[in-house]
């Protein structure tokens, strides 16, 4: 399996680190909304299908990406940088 | 001041080696920058970080993915989004430090952390290419240009530094075990240390 | 050489004539044999037995397909079981032995098996070895009691347990195109992409290029097909943009366009070039790949059909024609296709004999009659093979046989034959396409599954697609490899094939059903009727039959096997073959070496992580243990002391004078930027915006979910520059972890992070001398308690290095952390050892930190293991109060404040005998009536200063058991005894040594 | 239905073996029944068997989507063991392997359980605390660990590395000796037939698509077979667990599906007795009846139902393997194959009524279902019959990840491809 890193360009899978779902928002650090946080630290959509989720590409560039990924097919169907500030004036690997 | 000690030690053992029947198909050496440091942008400031670099070390190059430029003595490649490894002359981390504005970026040194191994001769791609999971294609993988990858658990930032001329930064605590690794895959083409 | 060789033709070289021995005798081959061609040639056709029934087994393909003719091959010393004959190329001096049998290949006491056969049907372990269900052999016991001969009796080769000495690498491949296989289709393929100038990889697994071109007797261009193909093969190698691999097997078609190939680069050789892998380990990414993978001829079921000499059409031609091997000196044919008949004309032409061509059709085609002339006989049509006879093949036995309603009838009349060819028809070898995932599809003229369409980026060519003739493949692979490079298919002239007109559909025969034993899988003995027994007993689906009978498990992979199974059971189950499914392929497509993708790491797996000082202690003698990938010093053994002894020694050297140990080890990260110490706020349990430059402070991280993740020092050394250490064990872990939170959760936060580990080395100058030592050798800065108090930081020099120092203790003495730049590490220890000559400095090792620890009750990771609290441990002083940080939020759920969970405890042997760490602690017992386990040993040590066996413990309730009585509990090493639990903090409770 | 014994055997085997009879019925739906358990694999078969050996409650149907067996009770290294560390665990495991001991007597098909022992080597003085700490855990449990040294190591296990030279130097290692391997396939089909025998339907190529349900509570499940309704519906499909969750609304789970390769070499004379585990990586390694080694590794680390893995981790695992058998390099691997494992939060499963009124839910079996497929079968069974958990399954609820009372045998919190 591939992953196109936006920095780096595809590499092989052993490279990145997977980080998981990335549907999920922390809560405000302050909450004391237990539902919302036991909901953030433990469930998952695990969708069969496109998925959102984290990889971190840990033996390359070391930056978290954003991919939407078919988990039936493993194919890559949108990958961005996880953190929206660098996405900007991203240019081609 | 105090001479660095390589972290190859004994494991480096200039000589030829090998399969030398077509005589060495590469030679292992050890690069020793006088000063490597990571100067990093933070997001929408890498052009100024640039910059700085460029007043330190005469090496200028475009804010693309994978750009480096080399020059004399001194080389900078991009290693990720806004973060550039540099080697240069004694200093370089201080001087880079003061270019480097504390809104625009950081800047760590990581003279003794990273050891800088070369690999040059006609065969230099075909013993990467055992090693690492990237194209040295001179089409895919041009002169100056930098990667970050990985072997197994060794962390590698990769510099072509000339037409059949590659740096490999690796985690100093590393060198050793990956020097013997190169030895090793060179074997076939029969290699040159010194 | 023996009658079996032909005197001329064929693609091997005579005039190298190659020793080799089978079983001990000598024989001789020529260069370019494969081992069973060197056997047939010398009149060999007892090869192997079976594996269940150990019948006698011969050669029954030429390739990659061989079910029957696998010998163990002796070489580098070691032996190499399962290696079929057919993919063996002969060197000098190559050893081989037969398998599966005892005493000997000819006479073998188990086939024997042969006479239970009715007993040992598909599934039949299921039903009995049960045994009693009371007695001394109730339970599993009669079951394993049987299962020892089973096992014994199963397998094949064997295998030695000498380490494999070859040489094993891994190659990263990158192309514009990947060419799999080079028979016309794929030379055609790749020369075409190339010649549009893409970079282009041409895998072959054979040593030659050519494919069926080798031995089809066809002409292409008007020359030859093979040398028409070496010439090919030849332009093709010589362009810089094209890399042509021979004996290389594609095996895996990977996510991503990632193919996998095992170059088999010294199997052929009698000694490989020095530094040359044995194998190399392909990984491929190619943008576009063409399947030129050709196709497979399968057998036909009938009874006793697995005798030696039986064997596939096509490879009874390509023995004829690539070889020079006649197979038998009495042919007889068996078909239900046109492309036997070619065979036949070859065999005849090579001097043999065909003394039958048995057609089950009833009409045959005028190209296939012409043919049948050539060989000289008359074609009886309408007929199958009802059995054979002979141990090695003597007679064939056939009768009429009426294709529409699959019925023999008539005489039973014998035929005398020493090799019976047989072709059931051509199945495309879509292994690789079908592993992405999609089911393939049934062709009604081919008999056969076709590729399915593709789910990854590739174009088929040639018989892969179904396309059987060699003018197709021609076309078809000039096309595949267009398309490939971006181009459109062209319509130039191709070379002119001159190739008989067969029809390449088989009659849809599979099986002659007769009296006796017909196997469908030959390797693993799965006979029809085993198939039909499956059906019987509801394992009707292509799964549940592979799996109850092992149709298709063997080392072959039901290359041959596959169809006629599932032809078998639609049969049964009045079904069309489509409708009863496939087998999903799967990687490998032919067995790969492990040693092959273990690649560099066969003789080292990991690399070794050494620190500045590693030679120095090496050099003195230390005895290194691995931590992680990290070597570091455990003792600094004297000659006639154990590893206690010397623990005992080195500690109590800190405690009384001074020590240094290595910490080179321990994770550093680089945390800077504006945004610094309130990045650290939110990820420790206590505050860092509110230390000062200069200082340093001890930090607990938590995981969200409110356990403790790791520990360690955060020194200030700017105000917007801290330097964090971690454990040596969750270095990566910790930087990780921050940065998934700074890419992902808090991006906006200025604050970069750096692993800079490996810039520092580290030593810790621990002792009531400590601050002695450092006076003697640091300048630049003073080092007295005013200008370095507690947790304070300076920097200076030592001999003439620059270094940062930071008074901070783990052994709970007087101590310092010096850091120097990694390559002064050894200068700066050196200087240390020096100036601590005159205190008795002594270098110590892991057991003697351990044992300062233990003596303090610092945590490690032996406690912070992943299940612990910070209360657990005591540490809820450090859960800060005044702001959220990561793990706050469920840190006081009702499960992780529980008063009866495991927590920190002291515990001290009252029988002066040592603990153990994994021990675990009991209210009341004995090793013959274990208690109720009340928690564990964390870690143990004799500690020099109390001159006790202390240890650290979690156990239920912590600190509430403080003073109680209770039993150490080592059922694992025998060890019960009486022991108090006490409070953590051993020594010095107060922490008056390392202030002072 | 006939006995299976050896008698029979030799009987069927005079007679042609034409009067054997399928091993389970082939029967159509019934429009409702007592029990609906979604999910023909070995737990779900298991469940069915003691809900009607135990209880008494025979108006059960095991629905499966593919063929009996399909997922992970096929896909499986066959290993049996109950080498734990956390008394939740130990209990659990343990009670399997009773389960285990016995189980060819019970079920009248052999499903070739060999108590040929499992051995975890152990490569640093920490590692060996673990182990011992295990071992012990083990024995104070009721169950039974050995402590081997280096020496009894090369007794005992041939061909493993033992040279001070290895990278990781094996400096122990803990024998469960009650543990081994059994036939995967033949445990579906045991309990299939044991089952079937007691008037269990199972019904194959059946679907779920949907759930019914009588206000708030589950009352049945729409399939490709139709509607069925039952007064419990039984849920035992690990790897597809958040999909069946998803059709009844729950549209986030702690559980993640992730794929697990695994691997078989060419058949060889016995080369390796009992299960052997690398320390110095994540590797066990056993060797079949047939000849096969048969190993695997970690899982590959990312969400996936596609039954198929990538070469990296393969890689990883012939590492791994060399490493502990140097000369295993020179043999081959044969096939690999991947399934989906239902990851939990912490590791460890979940058998619980709920969540949903009328639903039972047993999941979350990360790596280590099938040793547990008898206890699981057992404990569930009860549940769904007495409406209350069964002493072992008791803390292997849903709620223990709120409650922060997870059983983490790894100590790796929620991040599921860790564990």
């Amino acid at each position: 399996m591939l992953i196109p890193c936006p920095h780096c360009g595809p590499r092989d899978v052993s490279e990145f680190s997977y980080q998981g779902d990335a549907t999920r928002t922390r809560p405000d650090p302050a909450s004391t909304d237990m539902k919302a946080w036991h909901d953030y630290v433990y469930n998952r959509p695990n969708p069969a299908g496109p998925h959102r989720e984290y990889w971190q590409h840990a033996g390359g560039c070391r930056v978290h990406l954003l991919l939407t990924r078919d988990t039936l097919t493993h194919e890559v169907q949108a990958v961005a940088f996880a953190r929206a500030g660098l996405n900007e004036g991203a240019g081609k690997p | 001041m105090v001479e660095r000690v390589s972290p190859l030690g004994e494991a480096f053992r200039p000589g030829t080696y090998g399969n030398l029947a077509e005589g060495p198909g590469v030679t292992l050496t050890e690069a020793t920058p006088a000063a490597i440091a990571e100067a990093s942008a933070f997001p929408g400031s890498t052009e100024p970080l640039l910059a700085a670099i460029e007043t330190v070390t005469g090496l200028s190059l475009p804010a693309t993915p994978g750009a480096g430029a080399v020059g004399d003595g001194a080389a900078v490649f991009a290693i990720g989004p806004g973060r550039y490894l540099v080697s240069g002359a004694e200093g370089l981390s201080a001087s880079l430090q003061a270019a480097v504005a504390l809104d625009i970026g950081t800047v760590t040194d990581l003279s003794h952390g990273r050891a800088a191994l070369r690999i040059a001769g006609p065969r230099a791609e075909w013993v990467l290419a055992k090693l690492f999971a990237l194209d040295f294609s001179p089409a895919a993988f041009p002169v100056g240009e930098g990667r970050a990858t990985a072997h197994h658990d060794v962390f590698a930032h990769i510099q072509r530094t000339g037409g059949d001329q590659f740096d490999i930064y690796v985690f100093r605590s590393f060198a050793r075990a990956f020097w013997q690794e190169l030895c090793a895959a060179a074997e076939e083409t029969g290699y040159e240390v010194g | 050489m023996s009658a079996r060789r032909i005197p001329t033709g064929g693609l091997i070289d005579r005039s190298r004539t190659v020793p080799f021995t089978f079983d001990g005798k000598a024989y001789t081959g020529f260069a370019g044999d494969t081992l069973a061609a060197a056997l047939l040639a010398n009149g060999i056709t007892l090869i192997g037995r079976s594996f269940k029934y150990h019948r006698p087994r011969g050669v029954f393909t030429a390739g990659v397909d061989e079910p029957n003719a696998l010998v163990t091959v002796f070489k580098d010393g070691v032996r190499e079981p399962n290696i079929p004959a057919t993919q063996i190329e002969l060197y000098e001096g190559l050893v081989a032995e037969s398998q599966n049998r005892f005493p000997s290949l000819d006479y073998d006491i188990s086939a024997l098996n042969q006479l239970a056969g009715p007993l040992f049907g598909a599934g039949f372990y299921y039903k009995t070895f049960m045994g009693p269900v009371v007695g001394p052999l109730k339970g599993t016991r009669f079951w394993m009691f049987c299962e020892h001969f089973i096992r014994r009796a199963a397998g094949l080769g064997r295998a030695g347990y000498d380490k494999d000495p070859a040489r094993y690498e891994r190659m990263n491949a990158f192309c514009d195109v990947l060419v799999v296989g080079a028979g016309p289709a794929g030379l055609m393929a790749a020369e075409a992409a190339a010649k549009a100038g893409k970079r282009v990889i041409l895998a072959e697994q054979e040593p030659r290029a050519g494919g069926a071109a080798n031995w089809s007797g066809e002409t292409i261009g008007g020359k030859p097909a093979a040398l028409w193909a070496e010439a090919a093969a030849e332009r093709l190698a010589a362009m810089d943009n094209v890399r042509l691999l021979t004996r290389t097997a594609v095996w895996g078609y990977y996510d991503g366009n990632n193919l996998a190939a095992l170059e088999r680069v010294g199997d052929h050789l009698a000694a490989a070039p020095k530094g040359a892998p044995r194998h190399r380990h392909w990984s491929i990414r190619a943008e576009k790949v063409v399947l030129a993978t050709g196709s497979f001829e399968r057998p036909i079921v009938f009874p006793g059909n697995d005798r030696p000499g039986v064997m596939l059409a096509g490879a009874a031609e390509r023995y004829a024609n690539q070889f020079g091997v006649l197979p038998g000196e009495k042919i007889a044919i068996f078909t239900n296709n046109d492309g036997a008949y070619r065979a036949a004309a070859a065999l005849k032409k090579a001097g043999g004999a065909v003394v039958a061509i048995l057609d089950v059709r009833p009409e045959i085609s005028a190209a296939a009659r012409a043919l049948a002339e050539e060989a000289g006989v008359v074609p009886l049509l309408g007929h199958a093979v009802a059995g054979t006879a002979g141990k090695r093949l003597a007679k064939v036995l056939i009768q009429r046989f009426d294709a529409a309603t699959g019925r023999l009838s008539g005489d039973v009349r014998p035929v005398e034959a020493d090799c019976l060819a047989v072709s059931g028809g051509w199945s495309p070898a879509i292994h690789l396409a079908s592993q992405a995932g999609r089911n393939p599809a049934w062709d009604d003229r081919l008999n056969a599954f076709l590729p399915p369409q593709p789910t990854q980026e590739w174009t088929g060519a040639g018989a892969f697609t179904g396309a059987m003739s060699t003018a197709e493949a021609l076309s078809s692979g000039r096309d595949a490899g267009l398309i490939a490079a971006g181009k459109k298919a062209s319509r130039a002239k191709l070379p002119e094939v001159a190739a008989p007109p067969l029809e390449a559909g088989p009659a849809p025969v599979f099986e002659i059903k007769a009296e006796g034993k017909a196997f469908v899988d030959l390797q693993n003995d799965v006979t029809a009727d085993d198939v039909r027994l499956a059906h019987r007993e509801g394992f009707v689906s292509v799964e549940h039959l592979k799996r109850y009978t092992t149709l298709g498990m063997a080392t072959d992979q039901g290359k041959t096997s596959n169809v006629p199974g599932l032809a078998i059971m639609a049969g049964a189950r009045g079904l069309a073959i489509p409708e009863v499914g496939t087998t999903r392929f799967r990687p490998p497509f032919s067995p790969v070496s492990i040693g092959s993708l273990a690649a560099e790491k066969h003789g080292h797996f990991k690399p070794d992580r050494l620190t500045p000082m590693h030679d120095w202690h090496v050099e003195r003698g230390a005895r290194m243990m691995e931590v992680g990938l990290w070597h570091r010093p455990m003792v600094y053994g004297e000659a006639g002391e154990t590893v206690e002894q010397t623990y005992i020694r080195e500690a109590a050297t800190v405690r009384a004078s001074v020590g240094i140990v290595d910490v080179s080890t321990l994770g550093k990260i680089a945390v800077k930027g504006p945004d610094a110490a309130e990045f650290l706020d939110r990820v420790y349990t206590n505050m860092f915006s509110t230390l000062a430059v200069g200082k340093a402070r001890y930090g607990l991280m938590l995981r969200e979910d409110g356990i403790a993740l790791d520990d360690g020092t955060t020194w200030r050394l700017g105000e917007h520059d801290f330097l964090m250490t971690t454990t040596t064990a969750n270095a990566g872990k910790v930087m990780q972890h921050l940065e998934y939170y700074l890419d992902v959760v808090w991006p906006d936060l200025k604050v970069h992070l750096a692993s800079v580990t490996d810039q520092w080395a580290g030593a810790a100058v621990a002792g009531p001398n400590a601050r002695k030592v450092l006076e003697a050798c640091v300048t630049e800065t003073a080092v007295d308690n005013e200008a370095l108090p507690f947790m304070g930081i300076v920097h200076g020099g030592i001999a003439g290095a620059p270094v940062m120092i930071c008074r901070l203790s783990f052994s709970g003495e007087l101590a310092y952390e010096v850091y120097c730049g990694a390559g002064h590490g050894t200068h700066v220890w050196e200087a240390l050892m020096e100036a601590g000559e005159a205190f008795g400095i002594t270098p110590y090792g892991m057991e003697a930190l351990g044992t300062l620890r233990i003596e303090k009750g610092h945590v490690t990771g032996a406690e912070i293991d992943g299940r612990t609290t910070a209360r657990d441990l005591y540490l809820d002083w450090m859960l800060s109060k005044k702001k959220p940080f990561i793990g706050s939020a469920l840190m006081d759920r009702e499960g992780l404040i529980d008063t009866n969970r495991i927590r920190l405890v002291g515990v001290v042997s009252l029988d002066g005998r040592p603990l153990g760490g994994g021990a675990h602690i009991v209210e009341k017992g004995s090793l013959e009536e274990l208690g109720e386990s009340i928690g564990h040993i964390t870690a143990f040590c004799y500690s020099p200063a109390l001159s006790k066996y202390i240890g650290l413990a979690l156990v239920k309730g912590g600190k509430a058991r403080h003073g109680t009585r209770a039993f150490v509990s080592d059922a694992l090493r025998k060890r019960f005894g009486p022991v108090e639990i006490v409070s953590h903090h051993f020594f010095d409770p107060e922490g008056s040594r390392m202030h002072g | 239905m006939a006995e299976y014994s050896a008698l029979s055997l030799l009987k069927n085997a005079l007679t042609g073996n034409r009067d054997w009879k399928p091993a389970w019925r082939k029967p159509e739906p019934k429009p409702s029944y007592d029990v609906i358990i979604i999910g023909g694999g070995g737990h779900g078969l298991a469940t069915a068997y003691y809900l009607a050996k135990e209880h008494g409650i025979t108006n059960v149907a095991v629905l499966e989507k593919g063929w009996l067996g399909s997922g992970n009770i096929g896909r499986n290294t066959t290993i049996v063991r109950s080498n734990y560390l956390l008394p939740e665990s130990v209990r659990f495991y343990d009670f399997s392997v009773k389960l285990w001991e016995n189980l060819s007597h019970e079920l009248n098909y052999n499903v070739m359980f060999s108590q040929r022992g499992i051995l975890n080597l152990a490569h640093s003085p920490s590692q060996a605390d673990d182990y011992i700490r295990r071992g012990n855990a083990m024995c104070h449990g009721g169950g039974d660990g050995v402590w081997l040294t280096p020496a009894e190591i090369a007794r005992k296990v041939p061909g493993v590395d033992l040279s001070r030279s290895a990278r990781f130097p094996v400096i122990g290692g803990l024998l469960q000796p009650r543990a081994g391997t059994a036939r995967h396939d033949a445990v579906a089909w045991g309990y299939a037939r044991a089952a079937d025998r007691r008037g269990v339907d199972i019904l194959e190529n059946c679907e779920v698509t949907g759930f019914l349900r009588d206000g708030e509570k589950i009352a049945g499940v729409v399939t490709t077979r139709g509607e069925i309704r039952a007064k419990k519906v039984a849920v035992a499909v690990a790897g597809s667990t958040s999909r069946l969750m998803g059709m009844a609304g729950i549209d986030r789970f702690p559980i993640e599906s992730h794929v697990l390769q695994a691997f078989v070499s060419e058949a060889i004379k016995p080369f390796v007795d009992c299960v052997v585990t690398f320390g110095g990586g994540h590797l066990y390694m056993s060797q079949s009846d047939k000849g096969g080694l048969v190993f695997g590794g970690d899982l590959d680390g990312y969400n996936s139902y596609a039954q198929r893995g990538n070469l990296p981790l393969v890689e990883e695992v012939m590492g791994e393997m060399v490493a502990m058998f140097p000369a295993v390099a020179r043999l081959r691997l044969l096939r690999s194959w991947g399934g989906i494992m239902d990851m939990s939060m912490d590791g460890s499963p979940i058998i619980t009524g709920g969540p949903l009124p009328g639903m039972y839910l047993n999941c979350g079996w990360c790596y280590g279902g099938f040793k547990a497929t008898p206890a699981s079968g057992f404990s569930f069974a009860w549940t769904i019959a007495k409406d209350e958990p069964h002493a072992v399954n008791a803390p292997f609820t849903l709620s223990r990840f709120e409650r922060g009372a997870v059983i983490d045998e790894k100590g790796q919190g929620p991040t599921p491809k860790l564990h």
